[in-house]
């Protein structure tokens, strides 16, 4: 009955320690941000208006989907350089079908949108496919192999759109993105959502999601067990880019435009939101919550100097500083 | 304040087709209006004319002033949040310098309808539904350039290797569809287009390898930052003499590059002008005012003879100027 | 043993905790020269993380600490090194990078005016290596030995410097006797020297051997100090599991039953084995035994597919030929293989116990339904083998990285119970586990072969092979050099067969009561 | 490599030419100056993405202070230059101590603290050259760290190949290479060991920072300006050549010799696209492709190699 004891006694402290770690773990940031918010609302009480306060999401569902894209690639200790070409590829091929479409059959936009969307999905899985083979297969280092692609997408997109931005996309597309809402929902952040929904539920509810921590955490010995690595791995990088060309279609959506120069400056901030949130570079670690903190905490750092004014240049270093004490402090919970 | 900046040269191109005007700014506003203003970057001298001009102006007239810049040509999604931003700070009117027009057509779409007036300033809008906008057209920039180039080298043959800029943004190809446009059925062939990012060490590796890709190139033509490194490369592969280099727009480093001989042409379109003159449009537009809808300043083709007489107030911010991105 | 000698090192009151657990609550130990101070304590008691307040790794959270008398502030492993303090670490101290040499000599190069000089230190590392008996060569990456070897070269960089404390964490986890032997004769002549040695094992044999003090500890607790020479065997386990346990090994009635698998002529690619062939039967132990790199692990890696066949062929019960094995297909063909090296290729350390106990199991319908995590089943199948294992601590959601090494080893070995498996291949499956979860394992084993499962034990620990096996290879330099059936399998046979000569004394190796 | 050396020339004779060869080398040097510090960075087990921001910073921190100490003729020309460099290089060595103080004891990933100090050296940059060009170098300056050729080679070869040659021996001679390896391979280890990890990490990110803050200075004077967009390239190039060379981005693993190969390969690419006339927007697909399959055929070549050796 002392084993009984220490059964008992443990499964209430792992209660306690659980629910202690859930809640401290994905406190931090967020108080972080709360106090951000109050300082920014305090210098510029206009932050806080129902607008402002709804650009924030808006702004920030494309990045948390990045994010979350990217995350499936850093559990199982990748990398995806290449998702910022990856989405102008996406946003010029699927635009250029959808202009096509428009235009020999002007009375089904609608059909012609869909298609687009599809072509734009099926690129990004296409794409995710060729990163997984060659990281998997061929054994190439995630860095090269998506550096590669990254060279690759840059290509396509500026030689299929002839460096011009794809015009005359049917304008339902944004009309229906930016307007509608669900539930009062604006429709990007709702897309937001249920790519985050589906991600976590894959990451915890599926075997496929639990394969990918192993496989992060040690690769060795998830081979030693049976599970099929490579398989696995591959499986990891067509989600990261099928759900980055998601994110491209909802900014083409956004931009009513297919953009060959869109995606620049975004690979860099997928992997920061992720890493912020505290999604580990090391591989094996990751929750879509962490995703969504950090675009959150990116997103309404740079609105809220935009909202005070703090001057261009200024924002850069101020971001700098921020990011650095920001993670700094978040990872204090973990000592 | 200084001297002012009018009467300035310009064509009014409300009615579809260029009337010469001599633009004037409205008198002192009856108040002091909100402006926001988005800027692809404020990283080469051209944006930063665009900047003092607008700076000036709106101090000038008392307005308020706040600027965005997206951080360069990358940063669509950015700007597209920062002009959302600028509506969200309660602008009167919002000074767009559009990284992608289709990219910002909702956007400014949306705002218009709910009367903030907009002008688009310095990068060309055709179609977007805007109160009113400034801008010389690149490819026009770049016809005018080939122009340039054509008279440089009369009825002789050339051999010429273009460098636009950055593949995938439309203002380099278009202006690179503006010079041939211009050099058509001309002696001048085009040996190969070089497309590349407007940082010097680029475009620097950019020139070095053209000029071991092809033999006796007569001439550089494009982006004003592969003027001015080309001016060194050409020298060291010895063809100094032989190789000329022109740009198809200006900032001070070519017009000091025109006055020593070093480079043989380049085009300029007053930036500092643009600016100040979106500053006004905005202004007369929300005074309700008169106003042109659609202003093309004349862009000038700058050659040894020439620099001399041209007025630089209009093309470059005063030495020393810090960009400025906000007003009181 | 001589009391009045002032203590070389003395620990007052300290206390350790980690996020969730106190791994030392007021703890005092002290070391005399000239003695070996025996740590004796089950699997997470703390041992390891007493040696490490000892070496300097980290500080303890309360207490103090006295080298020489006096008291060490500020101490760091670098420190604790400078004033003779050198430990063997369970986990070891090695980077895998870096060559033999360069581990052995890390933070203490020798250098002529600032460079490296290598071939001084080549010159003192062989000679360490040979006083020892170990013949490792010095030029090749850590990272590439296997963990015994890895074993020895830990313990040559103890001994590179001049000792006044040597901590030895469970040195012979991997070793086999007669590697053990020379280790053990130098710790006795280090204490002639005057030495004092902090000794820690899971064998009650070898503490029988060299102790001479004893201080048991139990979840974290001093249950007390005894000297050796005045205390059974029996009363030191009750002392430090709190129950008696009567037998460390089960009696395990073997009926061999029909062939489970059989191995003909099996040769690796990198030569490791040569043309090997073995049969493993239902209901029967078969044990491999053999000095360190002699192949043993090897063959159920080749086996398992983890290393390459050149020649030779794999057949299983019903005479299909398995070709070109997978640890998948293997798997699916119900063979498991436990590997020894637990960190490098068996467990995911930040991953959380459950999923590292179901990690060979994912593909099973009892806890994959149509790609859906049957979470439920998950936790309990969990939640029965930590407690079958009795883990300390018994949560199957802390992170495998937070548990001591033995609990460690149990939950590798939870992915054999997880999945219905005939053929189970144990890579020493008893590597620093203490007496207790030892004799659950064998006892482990016992049902497994009771239920008819074909076992292949490989293990450095001859007892293990004598009490268990009912068949035993020998190995010798990759070869198999002879198998013992039944009351053969005896030590000294065993140790023949290994060195294949008559003259070599036995050694004294006892089984507790 | 030499195979594809060979190749190319046989393809493309230009290639072989002295000044193309010269342009090569050039910029090779440049990218094996800035590759050599992320090498560095990388086997410690470190990550530094600010090496780009670091060059333009550099770029204008010296520019200005050349161009500001030459406004009045009174200083001569060689002690401008002096300053000049140091404050270019400090620069390097600030921003490079800032990342290895915050990566050893805010205990903040590397890829975070160098992407902060990126986004700051960059905003840095920016202000303090107001975004324009800073001209007025001396002439001696661009003349002859820019321009000027011993024995047919640009100062820059120099610099680069001392600077490898230097890493080299620190890499393979001494304590410091060795504690490098250590800590890049197992930290807890190498502490275990006595071996005091923070001075190492610092000295890592500091030397990365000053390579940069050097290879900063010589395109100012390679290029005549300070220019705040500088080196916007140079941070996954960098990276790219040492992962291409075979370092290992987890730190432990990396030789100096290949992470030279390595930014010479990549040089190699671009410039014979360039030669063969490769349509410029083609030209990225290519150099992606090329990029893969070389490193591909590497990693081929690896799994053949030990499946001998074991
Ligand atoms: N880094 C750590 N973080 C958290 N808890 C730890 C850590 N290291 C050890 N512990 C805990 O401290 C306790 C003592 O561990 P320790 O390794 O000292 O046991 P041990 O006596 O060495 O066991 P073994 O005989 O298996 O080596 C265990 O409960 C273990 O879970
Ligand atoms: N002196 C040596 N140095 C390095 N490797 C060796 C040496 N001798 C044998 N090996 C390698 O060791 C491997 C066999 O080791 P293996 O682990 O199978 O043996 P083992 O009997 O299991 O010993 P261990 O007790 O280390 O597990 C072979 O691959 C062989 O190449
Ligand atoms: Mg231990
Ligand atoms: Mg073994």
């Amino acid at each position: 009955m002392m084993r009984e004891l220490i059964l008992n006694t443990q499964l209430s402290q792992r209660f306690n320690r659980e629910t202690l770690a859930r809640t401290v773990g994905a406190c931090i940031m967020p108080l972080i941000i709360l106090g951000l918010s109050v300082v920014f609302g305090v210098l510029e009480p206009r932050f806080f208006t129902g607008q402002n306060l709804g650009n924030i999401l808006v702004q920030s569902s494309f990045l948390i989907v990045l994010a979350v894209g990217q995350m499936f690639s850093l559990i199982v200790r990748g990398f995806d350089l290449s998702v910022g070409q990856l989405i102008s590829m996406v946003s010029v091929a699927s635009a250029l079908v959808m202009a096509h479409l428009a235009s020999t059959m002007p009375e089904a936009p609608f059909l012609a949108v869909a298609v687009g969307l599809g072509a734009g999905l099926a690129i990004g899985v296409a794409a995710g496919l060729i990163n997984g083979l060659n990281i998997a297969v061929l054994e190439v280092h995630p860095f090269v192999a998506t550096l590669g692609m990254l060279g690759i997408c840059q290509g396509i997109a500026s030689t299929i759109s002839g460096g011009f931005p794809v015009f005359d996309v049917p304008d339902v597309l944004a009309r229906a993105f930016l307007h509608n809402r669900i539930f009062g929902i604006p429709l990007p952040v709702a897309t937001a959502i249920l790519v985050c929904v589906v991600a976590a539920f894959v990451l915890n509810r599926t075997v496929f999601g639990r394969m990918l921590y192993l496989v992060g955490s040690n690769p060795r010995a998830s081979v030693t067990a049976g599970i099929p690595a490579k398989r696995v791995l591959v499986g990891a990088f067509v989600t990261c880019s099928l759900i980055t060309a998601i994110a491209a279609l909802m900014l083409t959506a956004r931009t009513g435009s297919g953009e060959p120069l869109m995606g620049g400056g975004l690979m860099l901030q997928s992997i920061a939101a992720a890493v912020i949130g505290g999604v580990s570079l090391r591989g094996g670690e990751g929750r879509v919550l962490h995703c969504v903190i950090g675009g959150i905490f990116i997103t309404m750092l740079s609105n809220g100097m935009n909202m005070v004014r703090v001057e261009g240049y200024f924002q850069m270093i101020v971001l700098g500083v921020v990011v650095i004490t920001g993670v700094f402090l978040d990872r204090l919970r973990k000592r | 304040q200084d001297a002012p900046w009018w009467p300035f040269t310009a064509e009014d191109w409300t009615s579809g087709e260029a009337v010469p005007i001599e633009y004037e700014p409205t008198e002192t506003p009856t108040k002091k209006w909100k402006l926001c203003a988005v800027y692809p970057h404020i990283k080469d001298s051209w944006w930063i004319a665009v900047n003092y001009g607008q700076v000036s102006e709106a101090q000038r007239q008392g307005a308020e002033l706040t600027i965005f810049e997206a951080g360069g040509y990358t940063n669509l999604n950015q700007q597209i949040s920062q002009f959302d931003d600028c509506v969200a700070l309660g602008a009167d009117a919002i000074l767009v310098s559009v990284i992608s027009e289709a990219g910002l057509a909702n956007q400014i779409e949306e705002a218009t309808n709910n009367g903030t007036v907009i002008v688009g300033v310095g990068n060309p809008i055709f179609e977007a539904k805007v109160t009113s906008k400034i801008f010389t057209d690149q490819e026009l920039m770049g016809f005018t350039g080939g122009q340039l180039v054509r008279e440089m080298f009369g009825e002789d043959p050339a051999r010429v290797v273009q460098f636009p800029g950055p593949q995938g943004a439309g203002w380099a190809e278009s202006s690179a569809a503006g010079f041939r446009r211009a050099v058509e059925g001309s002696e001048i062939e085009i040996l190969e287009d070089k497309y590349g990012d407007t940082g010097k060490s680029v475009q620097l590796r950019l020139v070095e390898d053209a000029l071991q890709a092809h033999d006796d190139v007569d001439l550089l033509y494009g982006v004003a930052v592969m003027a001015e490194v080309a001016v060194t490369a050409v020298d060291e592969a010895g063809l100094a003499d032989d190789t000329q280099i022109v740009s198809w727009y200006s900032n001070q480093g070519m017009i000091d590059g025109v006055k020593n001989g070093t480079i043989s042409g380049t085009v300029t379109q007053y930036p500092v002008a643009i600016g100040r003159i979106g500053v006004d449009l905005a202004i007369r537009a929300l005074e309700g005012r008169e106003h042109a809808k659609e202003v093309h300043p004349v862009p000038l083709a700058v050659t040894a003879e020439n620099v001399g007489d041209i007025d630089l107030t209009r093309a470059f911010a005063v030495p020393g100027f810090q960009p400025t991105f906000k007003v009181d | 043993m001589t009391d009045q000698k002032s203590p070389l090192i003395e620990l007052r009151a300290v206390t350790k905790k980690f996020p969730g657990v106190i791994a030392l609550k007021d703890i005092d130990f002290d070391l005399k020269k000239g003695e070996t101070h025996v740590l004796l304590g089950e699997n997470g008691a703390g041992k390891s993380t007493l040696i490490n307040i000892l070496a300097g790794s980290f500080p303890p959270n309360a207490g103090s600490y006295l080298i020489n008398g006096v008291a060490a502030k500020g101490l760091t492993p670098h420190k604790a090194r400078l004033s003779g303090i050198s430990p063997v670490f369970q986990e070891f101290s090695l980077a895998p990078e870096l060559t033999v040499m360069q581990n052995m000599f890390l933070g203490r190069e020798i250098r002529r005016l600032g460079v490296l000089d290598n071939a001084a230190m080549k010159v003192r590392a062989e000679e360490v290596l040979s006083e020892l008996g170990f013949e490792i060569n010095t030029e090749i990456k850590v990272g590439e030995l296997s963990r015994a070897r890895q074993q020895m070269v830990e313990i040559a960089k103890a001994l590179l410097q001049d000792v006044q404390v040597l901590i030895l964490d469970e040195p012979t986890a991997s070793l086999t006797d007669s590697e053990a032997e020379k280790l053990f004769e130098l710790v006795e002549r280090l204490k002639t020297d005057g030495c004092g040695i902090i000794y820690v094992s899971h064998r009650m044999a070898e503490i029988r051997k060299i102790g001479d003090r004893v201080t048991v500890l139990r979840d974290g607790r001093k249950i007390g100090t005894v000297t050796c020479a005045d205390t059974s065997d029996a009363d030191m386990i009750e002392m430090m599991t709190g129950r008696k346990v009567d037998t460390l090994f089960p009696k395990v009635v073997q009926k061999p039953g029909k062939e489970a698998m059989r191995v003909e002529k099996l040769t690796s690619s990198c030569g490791g084995v040569k043309n090997v062939s073995l049969t493993m039967r239902h209901g029967e132990i078969v044990g491999i035994a053999g000095l360190v790199g002699s192949g043993k692990s090897e063959i159920a890696r080749l086996i398992f597919g983890l290393e390459s066949i050149a020649t030779g062929a794999i057949f299983l019960a019903a005479k299909t030929e398995i070709r070109n094995p997978s640890p998948r297909k293997m798997l699916r063909n119900g063979i498991c293989y436990l590997p020894s090296d637990r960190v490098g290729e068996g467990l995911a350390m930040d991953r959380p116990i459950r999923e590292n106990a179901t990690i060979a199991a994912l593909d099973t319908e009892k806890f994959n339904l149509r790609g859906l995590m049957r979470r439920k089943n998950e936790r309990d199948a969990a939640n029965k083998v930590a407690d079958r294992f009795s883990l300390r601590p018994l949560d199957i959601e802390r992170r495998v990285e937070a548990l001591s090494g033995g609990n460690r080893q149990k939950v590798m070995l939870a992915r054999g119970i997880l999945r219905d498996v005939e053929v189970f291949l144990f890579d020493e499956p008893t590597v620093g586990v203490d007496v207790g979860a030892k004799a659950q394992i064998y006892h482990i084993i016992n049902e497994l072969v009771e239920n008819g499962a074909a076992v292949l034990l490989i293990s450095s620990e001859l007892p293990e092979i004598t009490n268990l096996c009912n068949r035993t290879y020998v190995m010798r330099l990759g070869e198999i050099v002879g198998e013992l059936l039944g009351d053969e399998v005896t030590e000294n046979n065993v140790l023949n067969a290994i060195f294949d000569d008559h003259t070599r004394m036995k050694p004294d190796a006892q089984v507790p009561a | 490599m030499l195979f594809a050396l060979i190749l190319l020339s046989l393809v493309e004779p230009r290639f072989l030419r002295q000044a193309n060869l010269i342009n090569v080398l050039r910029g090779t040097g440049f990218l094996v100056l800035i590759a050599c510090g992320q090498m560095l960075v990388l086997i410690v087990g470190g990550f530094d993405l600010s090496v780009g921001a670091v060059v333009a910073l550099s770029s204008v921190v010296s520019a200005l202070t050349m161009a500001g100490l030459g406004a009045d003729g009174a200083m001569s020309v060689w002690t401008i230059i002096a300053f000049g460099f140091a404050a270019g290089i400090g620069a390097g060595l600030v921003v490079g101590l800032l990342n290895g103080l915050c990566v050893t004891y805010l205990k903040v990933s590397p890829f975070m603290v160098t992407l902060g100090t990126m986004s700051i050296a960059a905003g840095v940059a920016l202000y303090i050259s107001a975004g324009a060009p800073v001209y007025g170098l001396p002439e001696e300056f661009t003349r002859i760290f820019g321009r000027y050729r011993f024995a047919d080679l640009p100062i820059i070869v120099y610099t680069a190949a001392a600077a490898a040659a230097v890493l080299w021996l620190m890499m393979n001679k001494t304590v410091f290479g060795l504690y490098v390896y250590a800590i890049g391979g197992d930290p807890a280890a190498a502490r275990n060991s006595g071996v005091s990890a923070s001075a190492v990490l610092i000295s890592c990110y500091a030397i990365c920072g000053m390579l940069a803050g050097l290879t900063g200075l010589l395109l100012t004077a390679r290029i005549g300006s300070g220019e705040a967009t500088l080196g916007s390239t140079l941070m996954l190039e960098s990276i790219a050549a040492s992962v291409i060379g075979g370092v290992s981005l987890r730190g432990g693993v990396g030789r100096v010799e290949n992470v030279v190969l390595g930014a010479l390969i990549l040089v190699l690419v671009t410039n014979a696209m360039n030669l063969m006339r490769v349509d410029s927007k083609i030209q990225t697909i290519v150099i992606g492709i090329v990029l893969i399959l070389a490193v591909a055929v590497d990693a081929w070549r690896q799994r053949i190699r030990g499946r001998r050796a074991a």
